[in-house]
């Protein structure tokens, strides 16, 4: 479903990726821990084909298509309508004329956003603007959803929420890979979990049984001592 | 000279000063910002 | 010895020889009987515009060659000899309209090669500016190179246009002092003069291109 | 080919709703191409030259003016939100937005000469009846250049430092070639010289839009791509 093998990038001197390797299947969730300037949102980025890496190579099945990016900004035209975005970027997905109306309709009702449809972007609250948001990422119905630090600037009603909402699209055969400095933030989520250090996987394994504390120790070990 | 030729050596002087004063100018500024730091 | 002392050398040895040029065009080399002692500005001019253009060029070939390799040697190559085109680029606008004065009788006119290394002077001004403005070193780099082959094409663009619609466009009334038949002691002395701004032009790069390689460096250790 | 075009036509069918819908800057830029004629109408002294020698002089000139400060705000909208960032993860091509750009502006600046045009005519009563057609064909043509690199550019001033000021400087050496061709074909259509006097003209300004279509297509990618 997803691949890289061997990726390495540098800005100048400053190594972003040295040598990331990781598969996934669907079904999988990889949680990146690791500080600012680690690297993260280089791997997240590789992976989602806007940067082409120095070394080694990132395979998505399906391409561009298959992916939904959520990142810390909306990708929404304040001025549209949220059913206007929402169709316009299911046309760029690809998403056949006959089905945009469809989809857009059903992604608005899971989110709740139903009654909003017609209103304009720019005059929703905070709230309803992440949810729009996290609409236009999931209109296509990606089936690897690229997460780069997803909670941050929410408030904990509006983070809770976004867990729940992940929660129920990590099975149903999708990938989720999620990035973030925050070692409480999504770790119940995932299924794996990566510690990222200065461009390199320090740790890469199955969460297995661990608890958050316990890996919130590990990833203080890994990440002081490498 | 022949008759005919005509008197603008003034010119050329000209020219032939401010080619150097730019190569030199330039010269300088080179040097100046690779010894500075 | 670092490349900058190096580059130092060859200015140095360039700015000598040029000196030899001076000799031979001021001395050895007969007054034109039309222009007088001004004809001899162009063993100055020409060879400037000519390393000028050859300059462009070679920001242009850098340039594409960057989009496809990322190689930062190639963009400190196209920024090191951008600035140099642009100093040469002052030496035809200054010494151009010094022989335009007794020749045709006024500064400037729109003559078509003029015209054009005026162009080539405001696009290189521009492509600095565009460099001065970026903060991010990757980007500074690719936005360099798109604009240095855009500035290419359209020289190629204006030159072309030049001998391909020739009747279109304002057609020089110069005496082209290049043209053969111009005395072999005159074209001797035009061919030294564009060898010594060639070596000129590489010691200048040269240097240019050590201050780049030396910004970086401080760039990174931050 | 259809899938580049239609994912063009999206990118601009998006950019015009954008437009039609906040309107202020394309009224202001039609508001500035009245006032540039305006100043024209002071800034010469009529007894002294005939408006109709000063006419292309004049169109082209605010023409000029005009599409440079549309191709100011070309990518400005794209910055709300980080749009931008949402169209490169998404599967659209980098030519299909290159063309749905070119696409907007020239609609964009179209309609700023659409109105730019009567007014023209109007305040220096120009007889543009008989040569309407031709007339058309060149600010067409010459549109199409101006608007071709001018989209590039704007792509990549939008991420500096004074943007607005940058992209006259950038800009205009690539303007003035098309300029020139358009205002002395402009000048021989006015002077009701034969249509074989402006044909060379016009092929010239044809082989500057190929040129610089083509030139800014393949270049485009590096400027949003790393």
């Amino acid at each position: 479903m997803l691949s890289a093998e061997g990726l390495r990038h540098a800005y100048g001197r400053v190594v972003a990726l040295d040598g990331v390797s990781l598969t996934l299947v669907p079904g999988q969730t990889l949680a990146i821990f690791g500080p600012n300037g680690a690297g993260k949102t280089t791997l997240l980025k590789v992976l989602a084909g806007l940067i082409r890496p120095q070394q080694g190579w990132a395979r998505i099945a399906g391409g561009r298509r298959a992916i939904g990016w959520i990142g810390h900004e909306s990708h929404l035209y304040g001025h549209l309508s949220v059913r206007e975005n929402l169709l316009f970027w299911a046309a760029l997905y690809g998403v056949p004329t006959t089905e945009r109306g469809v989809r857009a309709t059903a992604v608005l009702e899971r989110l709740g956003l139903s009654d909003r449809a017609g209103q304009v972007v720019w005059s929703l609250s905070r709230g309803l603007m992440q949810r729009a948001a996290l609409a236009k990422a999931l209109v296509h119905d990606p089936r690897v959803l690229l997460l780069d630090e997803p909670f941050t600037g929410l408030d904990l009603a509006a983070a809770a929420e976004l867990r729940t909402l992940l929660g129920e699209l990590r099975g149903a055969g999708r990938v989720l890979v999620l990035a973030t400095h925050n070692v409480d933030e999504g770790v119940e989520l995932a299924t794996d979990v990566a510690f990222q250090r200065h461009g390199r996987f320090v740790q890469l394994a199955p969460r297995g049984a661990r608890g958050t504390a316990d890996i919130a120790a590990a990833y203080r070990r890994a990440v002081t001592d490498a | 000279m022949s008759e005919g030729v005509p008197q603008n050596a003034g010119y050329l002087v000209a020219a032939y000063i401010v080619v150097p004063v730019i190569l030199l100018a330039y010269a300088a500024s080179l040097y100046r910002r690779s010894t500075r730091s | 010895m670092s490349l900058a002392q190096k580059g130092r050398r060859v200015v140095l040895a360039g700015l000598v020889l040029l000196g030899g040029v001076y000799v031979r065009a001021l001395a050895f080399t007969p007054v034109e009987r039309f222009q007088g002692p001004a004809q001899k500005i162009f063993y100055l001019h020409v060879p400037a515009a000519v390393t000028t253009e050859l300059a462009v060029i070679l920001v242009g070939l850098a340039s594409v060659f960057f989009l496809f390799l990322k190689d930062p040697r190639l963009d400190r190559f196209a920024e090191a000899s951008a600035e140099v085109g642009t100093v040469f680029a002052a030496i035809v606008l200054t010494t151009g309209p010094i022989w335009g004065k007794p020749i045709w009788g006024t500064w400037w006119t729109w003559d078509a090669r003029l015209t054009s290394t005026l162009f080539l002077f405001f696009l290189l001004i521009g492509y600095h500016v565009l460099r001065g403005a970026v903060t991010d070193a990757g980007l500074r780099a690719r936005y360099a190179a798109v604009l240095g082959i855009c500035a290419v094409v359209l020289v190629g663009f204006i030159h072309m246009s030049v001998y391909l619609f020739p009747t279109l466009h304002p057609q020089p009334i110069v005496l082209r002092p290049a043209k053969p038949g111009v005395p072999p002691e005159m074209l001797v002395t035009l061919l030294l003069s564009f060898g010594v701004f060639l070596v000129l032009y590489v010691g200048f790069v040269m240097q240019r291109y050590a201050i780049a390689q030396q910004r970086e460096g401080a760039a990174s250790d931050v | 080919m259809r899938e580049l075009l239609g994912q063009a036509w999206t990118v601009a069918r998006k950019d015009l709703v954008l437009e039609f819908r906040t309107r202020t800057a394309l009224l202001s830029a039609v508001v500035f191409t009245a006032l540039v004629l305006t100043v024209f109408n002071f800034g010469r002294d009529p007894t002294a030259v005939a408006t109709i020698d000063l006419a292309p002089s004049i169109l082209w000139v605010t023409f000029t003016f005009a599409a440079m400060l549309a191709l100011n705000r070309a990518f400005q909208l794209e910055l709300e939100n980080g749009a931008l960032e949402g169209l490169l993860v998404s599967p659209l091509s980098r030519h299909s937005l290159y063309l749905g750009k070119l696409l907007a502006n020239l609609g964009f600046v179209g309609v700023v000469e659409a109105v730019g045009l009567p007014l023209f005519v109007l305040f220096f009563n120009v007889p543009v009846a008989p040569v309407l057609l031709p007339l058309i064909g060149v600010i067409a043509l010459a549109t199409v250049g101006f608007v071709s690199v001018g989209t590039l550019f704007s792509a990549m001033v939008v991420r500096t430092r004074f943007a607005e000021l940058m992209l006259p400087v950038l800009l205009l050496p690539f303007l003035l070639l098309p300029l020139t061709y358009a205002v002395q074909a402009t000048a021989r259509l006015l002077a009701g010289r034969p249509l074989s006097e402006v044909s060379g003209w016009l092929k010239l300004l044809a082989a500057y839009d190929l040129v610089f279509v083509t030139v800014a297509l393949l270049l485009f990618p590096h400027t949003v791509d790393e």
